[in-house]
């Protein structure tokens, strides 16, 4: 490779912007660039790096099929919150619903950002507006929601009837009431703990 | 600048210094290097390199004497000079006398160790002005060798796959479920004492009270079934206190409680 | 060329900052480079780019030769001040070195700003503190000060070899200890021994 050569492919790689021919010749003391940017065109040819020629400046840049290369996906795997899982469950179980729907439903507010990550998830879409007052959003499940939980369609969801043998419907509270009332009998005889436990009871 | 090597290849040992320098060249110098001297170490240095002597060989008292010199040399050309150089001077001089006097042996450290140490010294920051004159001199990356100016980059797209299962999802839409189902309070038959029982037994038991008579009295005796339960117990005590306000209230008793948290007394109104 | 080889072109060229194998690696799906990047050291060599290591971190420059060509208009590299350069000087070749220990060296204090210059500069960084009462900080050098002065590493510092073996890294007061005992040694032998400057040159 002869020293001009050499130069031109110095001088592009180290430039701040694309170079004209003339800009070239201007900085290599005025020798003429042409045979030395052909030379170089010709020697890039399917490397990893190439010089293109664009509106008449000439450049490096990297191979437009190794573009990939320069951004480089990293997953993370994160764990769906509960607030996003109980509204995803709503969506399947009662769609199409609208976001005040899902609150009534859930009992809680909904964080906007709930419904933004099961839409980013891809298990969720926007299925209209519901033609009352106010025309609000309507979500819906998605194929890939399907595909993911491996259902073939919504019907494959578990019914109400299936949830209760399932244990799924047994009120937490139940339980909790039921220890509670344990530890007012192994507490009898103490006025103070007696009347705790009966009181417990009744907020529950 | 001497050759690279100077400080570092041995040389034949050369006995002497060569010859001091013209007069004119030292007053040249001395104007035109002043500024770069920071303090006794580096003069002394800048001087014993004007001789082009290896450090090694160089006479200390020689050394001494040019500094002393130049010091002398810049006060009478009235040049500001920092306190450094004095005190460096002064050290100097001492270590001069030290040298030509007639030897003191018990004097610790000898004037030879301290001729010696500043020698080394001075063989040290010379070795690494040497080195650095070498490192900027180097093809420095921005200077003499250039990065691209503007890359691309390469990014990292942080991309989030969530994770739920069938599982999850169904047991988050029982919880909801058993969360929101309508609630039904059902509120247990318990043992109590009513206000109105309670008013009738006190007012029956207040009769024959005409003495201050403590509450607790007029409550059902310890050992009747009716106080073996602690529930129905406090109910009572709770019921005949509203009983004996109520009572107190009509006209029909009076309440007296001599202390805080005192028994509260209790006896039939008089008149 | 293959397309690893390739890939690891790209990717330098296109990265802002020296990437260490490890970092390409990633990049590159955790392929092994250290193949890709002795071809690519071999293909560039004696061109006007040139591919190289500089404290375990690879890029690419232009070429030492061509740098009367590729000088920019504007000086952008600071001179630095000769306080500042012996301060780095005496970092690179003794690292860690605290500030009294540099100003052993330089028989003079290092002004507050020195040391504040070389940081920013990027060539210095605080390695710790030196476990001796007072714990005073200590300094090193970094991966850019090898890359802005064309070293693979702190072995490549010129001269560093000899001035390891002629005792010039050592402290003085070391030195001079060994050299005392010498001349000790040497006076038990000979009573008579003679001034002691002389000998002290043939010791050195």
């Amino acid at each position: 490779m002869d020293d001009l050569t050499r130069a031109v492919e110095a001088a592009l790689f180290a430039a701040d912007a694309p170079l004209s021919p003339e800009e070239l010749s201007r900085h290599l003391n005025g020798a003429a660039v042409d045979e030395a940017l052909a030379q170089l065109t010709a020697h890039y040819a399917g490397r990893g790096i190439e010089l293109v020629m664009r509106g008449g400046r000439w450049h490096f840049q990297t191979a437009p099929d190794l573009a990939h290369l320069l951004r480089r996906e990293k997953e993370d795997v994160r764990r769906l919150s509960r607030a996003a899982t109980e509204a995803l469950a709503i969506i399947a179980y009662h769609e199409p619903v609208s976001r005040a729907e899902i609150e009534a439903i859930r009992g809680v507010q909904t964080a906007r950002g709930t419904l933004d990550v099961l839409m980013e998830a891809g298990w969720v879409r926007v299925a209209g507006r519901r033609e009352v007052p106010g025309r609000p959003t309507i979500y819906a499940t998605t194929p890939a929601f399907l595909a993911h939980f491996g259902l073939e369609s919504r019907r494959d969801l578990p019914g109400i009837d299936e949830l209760r043998a399932a244990g799924l419907l047994d009120p937490v509270e139940d339980v909790f009431a039921s220890l509670m009332e344990d530890e007012a009998e192994a507490e009898a005889g103490d006025a103070l703990a007696g009347s705790g436990g009966e009181e417990r009871d009744e907020i529950l | 600048m001497p050759p690279v090597s100077a400080a570092l290849i041995l040389p034949e040992a050369d006995p002497a210094w060569e010859a001091p320098p013209a007069t004119q060249r030292k007053d040249e110098a001395l104007h035109l290097e002043l500024e770069g001297w920071e303090g006794p170490l580096d003069l002394l240095l800048d001087l014993a390199r004007r001789q082009k002597v290896d450090l090694r060989t160089i006479s200390i008292l020689d050394l001494v004497d040019q500094y002393l010199g130049f010091i002398e040399q810049a006060q009478t050309l009235r040049l500001e000079l920092a306190a450094d150089y004095l005190v460096m001077a002064a050290w100097l001089a001492y270590l001069k006398s030290l040298l030509l006097l007639p030897r003191d042996p018990e004097q610790q450290p000898s004037p030879e160790e301290l001729a010696l140490k500043l020698q080394l010294r001075l063989q040290r920051l010379g070795a690494m002005r040497e080195a650095g004159a070498r490192l900027m001199a180097r093809d420095r990356l921005g200077r003499d060798v250039f990065a691209r100016l503007s890359p691309e980059g390469l990014r990292t797209d942080r991309h989030v796959t969530w994770q739920c299962d069938l599982f999850g999802l169904i047991e988050a839409y029982g919880q909801i479920k058993v969360r929101t189902a309508p609630v039904v309070h059902m509120v247990r038959e318990r043992p109590v004492m009513t206000l109105e029982a309670a008013i009738a037994r006190i007012a029956v038991m207040l009769g024959a009270a005409v003495e201050w008579t403590d509450l607790a009295s007029f409550l059902p005796p310890r050992g009747t079934s009716l106080a073996q339960d602690p529930r129905l117990a406090r109910s009572a005590l709770a019921s005949s206190f509203v009983a004996a306000l109520e009572l107190a209230k009509q006209g029909r008793a009076e309440i007296a409680q001599e202390a805080c948290f005192g028994p509260l007394l209790l006896r039939k109104a008089r008149g």
